[in-house]
């Protein structure tokens, strides 16, 4: 549905080139949703301005629906921007309107008359919990308000593309989950096209069918959600997916129990889905005179099987511990001994 | 008792001059307003970078705003009475000052609009381009929303510098406040006459300024 | 506009006869306001219009928003005609009003030192009275072929003192000037000397003669010319009561034609 | 060192009053890191603008350091502030100054000199990542750059006491990662006592002392970390728990493996440190004729001990099953059987 | 050639009249700055809920601020005679116009200060505020800095009209373009003068808009 080709934007500073997005090529499916991630400063706001041209591409092209988005005329783009909802990272709100006014701007711009947009607007206003603070202005809105407001602002014209810049990394997980609960329904219900920049990885979790990590203005790797979780290949992408079990690798905490002894070594397990056994740990413990310590880590269960990371002490005889890791190696997770660095 | 303080004071033209004042003052800030607004818009509009960017309509408008500013208010009457002539039918009097007052001061209150129009937020007009809002509901539905209480106080600067100019009009009979200061106070050294209009005047400026004031504060919602 | 309520004036003939007279304030405007009650006897109603300038007058006469103006001196309605071509007549002459120059610090005007500067008003039409009356003490000469009514500083081609002209100002600043500027020559006309408390015949070291050419005239468009109304005009204003009104009023800044 | 007695802080609305801060009382502790959570609009950032009294409370009192907040005259408090430092939710930059010159501002305030001012901004600018760009205008930085140099500049005068408003949420987890590693360095070596605002919990568990939970205005639960998180007893606490290990709770996920086959029990284990040991479950594999399947879950080791939550399925016979959960319990492992509710 | 299209065009008289011009105008632009942007601090800074919020100040402030707008320029000039005898130790010439241009202009851009003051972020203020700046480092590195581009447009704007004022001010002998244009074109019916006059002021004012649109545009970092 979005087709994008050797997309790229440069800044001019005073000093420098910026080279904010860089020869990005991507395709964006109808219905999908869509994850961003990378460190600040990789790109990725520019990427998803450059998606409505808010910012001219300085080379590439961007396909939307068949459609060349980077030749189309004004009064063409206009229209099409307004099948394009946008959740700002700094929200840009119109201070000049409350909040039932911001919600209903789009409406208005749409041409939709007064009762329908009443109706919409009010259910909006419900969904993102601002109920009551209607005819308050953005100026009397915390932080999180005003980011709801946005994020009601950019569904209330029921865009087919919806682009979000870090729409919820200023909000408590509980309505994080409220306003991600909302974007699945509508992206079920409607074939709504998401494309979500974020820095938590839950959201991208949660969410997203595929997601692209960009670095340095390139995108360095994409794919299904799963695939990238299981088998991340860059270094910011493990960074990233890390975050999911954010004290597996707190080599602070390990330290105390990797020791020079020899019948304790540490190692980390890596659950990677699909053959692994579910009791793993207790037929180890069964079949091997071995004591397997669990010190940290997280689990989860997907469709496809277990997956996740644990740290675990196996205490025991040199060679019972040698056999047992050959043995768990075989159930096809992977094993990995780990020392002081 | 007033009247021996102020021997020289006719009431009857005060309030007459008072009218006159008032009535070229109100008009011409109607005026000023919707011309300034347009010229005003066009010049931040067509200014580079923005929504119409083009340099020639821009430069155009610049010239005709700057030429209409250069030219001193006076020799600015002066030329425009056979514009005058033909647009109200007289040269004379309050009515007939009314265009040199308009497009005296309305290339004046174009640029405060201008000013006021850069210093709307760029990330809101973003906003309302993502929403594929036409050009015609940016500028009356964000930009001049969103620059209210500025575009409220340089009227509001506009109105006051309009009472100066009626003063000015009073070469062409418009007769106000300024005028009567001028004629009867101060030319026939009449100090009363002076003191009791420059009352006056102060006290209209006063009234425009806190209706003004008013006005821009309870816009500002920020 | 009023030409229309002169017209109506005309269709309604004889009882009134509405004309619009332009004038500037002082004391033009203030001899014409004591006039209207006396003109309404006999039938006819004035307006009158208040000018700050002298070009405008002319221009509103000429085309026929005015029905006579009274404000300028016979010189400087000569000029405006040879100028700019007004087809106008002198209905009459009504009143002078001398111009003196005075000074602070000079005692008499034969102690006129090398650079004294002379300050004259801004309106072109007192220029040529001004350095007429420096010319008649042997300040200066004038270009002998220029119309000395209408000449202007550049026609000065003998200036033996180097007096240093500046003729700019305002003309009811004038006064002002010369309470401040005490080493210069002012030429202040006499309606701003009175009403800044000066006294003309005593205080100027020179003063025009009641025989000046400068008679503030009411003129009108040549085809006006045996205008009854006007012609009215012009005898009420030369009347006993508005001629005692002048003396009694302007003592002696203003002298009425006899 | 900072005392809050009864504060409270109301705003009036055309609609309503808003009570955002209502009575709080609360004592902080002289470096301590002192963590503030709630949902969005709970009062949170207000909360900290009355700490440097950029909000005027409606009534309530504050003691720094013996000195009461709320009486100091203008001039005191000025000097007050220069040594609070704040991290502002909107960043608040000046557009007017480059990267350099905002973090240089608060030296410039407090009159350091030009060369010692430089070698601090030039330390800082390179600890927040943004070498290259100390020429660059805000309006040239993506929204986590512009947080760093809120940050950098929040560091620059060396405060005493540093008030954070959402000082990460715009950050990605590297990045986070480093600010957070900072702070707590300074935090030691200084003695610095941090306000420190966040919704993100890894945030709260990495470098936080205690915690806060806020909700409509009020501290409805206050604790040292590991104790709420072991044990939160409000609502909202539990719900922000439960973000650390954000699958363990899917409901969804677990239920396929919740059977009325009597062989088969999920339950939950609750490891709450202390005497917990952590080989329980190749210990109970070891003991009885049970295989222990871990389906979700996370843990983790804290000077105290294990730490966290797993789910797993015991499989075995149905007396073995319950014999093996009584011995789990013995442990000290809080035991919760998980039914399709 | 240009001898026959402006016979009446004195060459000489028109570079002095343009120096005076723009003498005048420098000068006065630069004293309108300086009082005007104390004055606009002041409006700012004492009303209510800002730094120094003080009822009385801004009551007395706005009240002087608003009767020097109010009163006519002529008779400002007149009023002012006194003072800038004392001040300047002349009442005539371009030097004697400078205190009535001055104090005539600066009341009018302290209102446009205010204006561009009031745009300021609320935020970046808090933010000073909460690092312990004293009023002082609030007014001048954050307040005045901030509003740098609104406060160099009006400074533009307030200049152009101080060019209109200067005109006036030839009823002092100031001389300059609008005098040369009213005195020797006008008066004496020399369209040329007139026209020669009003292209030069027309280029000094393109000059100034130009400028200031340039510094305003460079200064602007947003
Ligand atoms: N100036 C104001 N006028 C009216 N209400 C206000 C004002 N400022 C804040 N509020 C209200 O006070 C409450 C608390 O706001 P606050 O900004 O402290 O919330 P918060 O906990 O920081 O939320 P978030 O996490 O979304 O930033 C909110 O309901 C907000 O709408
Ligand atoms: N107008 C601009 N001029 C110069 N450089 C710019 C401009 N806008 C963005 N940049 C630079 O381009 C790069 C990419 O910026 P972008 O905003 O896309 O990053 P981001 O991935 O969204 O980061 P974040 O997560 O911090 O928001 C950054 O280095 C930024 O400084
Ligand atoms: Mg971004
Ligand atoms: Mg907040």
């Amino acid at each position: 549905m979005i087709s994008i080709k050797k997309l790229s934007k440069h800044f001019q500073t005073k000093d420098q080139t910026v080279q904010a997005v860089d020869d990005v090529s991507l395709d964006i499916e109808k219905g999908e949703i869509f994850g961003v991630i990378g460190y600040s400063g990789a790109g990725k706001s520019t990427f998803v301005r450059l998606l409505n041209r808010l910012e001219e591409p300085t080379s590439g092209e961007i396909t939307l629906d068949q459609q060349s988005l980077t030749q189309l005329g004004k009064n063409d783009l206009r229209k099409k921007r307004q099948k394009i909802g946008m959740i700002f990272q700094h929200f840009n709100l119109l201070w000049s309107r409350t909040v039932y006014e911001n919600i209903a701007f789009p409406l208005e711009i749409a041409g939709v008359d007064k009762q329908n947009s009443k109706e919409k607007v009010d259910e909006l206003i419900e969904l993102v919990g601002l109920k009551g603070r209607e005819n308050s202005y953005p100026s009397q809105l915390s932080g999180g308000q005003k980011q709801r407001v946005g994020i009601a602002r950019a569904l209330a014209n029921d865009p087919e593309v919806l682009l979000c810049d870090e729409a919820t990394s200023a909000l408590d997980p509980e309505t994080t989950d409220d306003i991600l609960d909302l974007l699945v329904s509508i992206n079920e219900k409607l074939k709504l096209t998401i494309i979500l920049i974020t820095h938590e990885m839950h959201v991208i979790q949660k969410i997203c069918h595929r997601v692209a990590v960009m670095e340095q203005g390139k995108v360095v790797e994409v794919g299904d959600v799963l695939e990238v979780f299981i088998n991340p290949k860059e270094k910011t992408t493990k960074r990233f997916v890390q975050q999911l079990s954010p004290l597996e690798h707190d080599p602070e905490r390990l330290k105390d129990f990797i020791t020079e002894d020899e019948s304790k070594e540490v190692v980390k397990l890596h659950f990677v889905g699909g053959t692994a056994r579910r009791s793993l740990i207790s037929e180890v413990a069964k079949q091997f005179d071995v004591y397997v310590n669990i010190l940290q880590g997280s689990i989860s269960q997907t469709q496809e099987g277990s997956y996740g990371t644990l740290f675990v002490e196996l205490d025991g005889e040199r060679k019972v511990i040698d056999v047992s890791m050959d043995y768990i190696r075989n159930s096809g997770v992977e094993v990995e001994v780990v020392t002081n660095a | 008792m007033l009247n021996e303080l102020f021997p020289n004071v006719i009431m009857d033209d005060l309030w007459t001059a008072t009218y006159e004042t008032l009535y070229m003052t109100v008009i011409s800030v109607i005026g000023t307003f919707i011309l300034g607004i347009i010229l005003g818009l066009v010049l931040y509009l067509t200014d580079r970078g923005n929504l119409w960017s083009n340099r020639l309509v821009n430069g155009i408008t610049a010239t005709l705003v700057n030429v209409f500013r250069a030219i001193p208010f006076i020799i600015l009457i002066l030329l425009l009475i056979p514009f005058t002539d033909f647009l109200m039918d007289t040269i004379r009097g309050p009515k007939a000052a009314l265009p040199a007052l308009i497009i005296g001061s309305a290339p004046f209150y174009a640029r405060l609009v201008e000013i006021a129009l850069k210093e709307v937020d760029k990330g809101v007009i973003e906003a309302a381009k993502s929403m594929g809002a036409k050009t015609h509901t940016i500028i009356f539905k964000v930009l001049l929303q969103e620059s209210k209480p500025a575009l409220v106080g340089g009227l509001t600067v506009t109105a006051i510098a309009l009472i100066g100019y009626t003063a000015i009009a009073g070469v062409i009979g418009a007769g106000g406040l300024g005028d009567l200061a001028y004629m009867n106070g101060f030319q026939r050294r009449n100090n009363d006459v002076v003191f009791a209009c420059t009352v006056f005047i102060v006290a209209i400026v006063f009234i425009f300024q806190w209706a003004g004031d008013f006005t821009a504060k309870k816009m500002d919602k920020r | 506009g009023s030409s229309e309520e002169e017209s109506n004036g005309d269709s309604n003939g004889e009882d009134t006869t509405e004309i619009v007279v332009g004038a500037t304030s002082v004391p033009h405007a203030e001899v014409l306001e004591e006039a209207k009650p006396l003109l309404e006897e006999k039938g006819i109603d004035l307006t009158i219009e208040t000018y700050q300038e002298y070009v405008l007058p002319n221009e509103d006469l000429d085309n026929g928003t005015l029905d006579a103006n009274y404000f300028q001196h016979i010189p400087y309605f000569e000029s405006q005609q040879e100028d700019i071509g007004y087809d106008f007549v002198n209905i009459g002459g009504i009143h002078i009003e001398p111009l003196g120059i005075y000074s602070k610090n000079i005692e008499s005007i034969d102690n006129v030192e090398e650079g004294t500067v002379v300050l004259l008003s801004r309106s072109v039409a007192d220029h040529g009275r001004v350095l007429t009356l420096l010319e008649q003490n042997d300040l200066i000469k004038i270009d002998e072929n220029v119309n000395k009514d209408a000449a202007t500083v550049e026609d000065v081609v003998e200036n033996p003192l180097n007096l240093e002209f500046d003729a700019s100002i305002e003309p009811a600043l004038l006064p002002e000037f010369y309470e401040r500027e005490e080493d210069a020559l002012v030429a202040i006309n006499t309606n701003y000397a009175i009403q800044a408390g000066l006294e003309p015949r005593e205080d100027s070291l020179i003063i025009e003669e009641s025989d000046s050419p400068y008679v503030n005239i009411i003129a009108a468009r040549a085809e006006d010319e045996n205008n009854e109304a006007l012609q009215t005009l012009v005898e009420v204003l030369r009347s006993e009561e508005i001629t005692n009104f002048i003396e009694e009023k302007y003592e002696g800044a203003v002298v009425p034609v006899k």
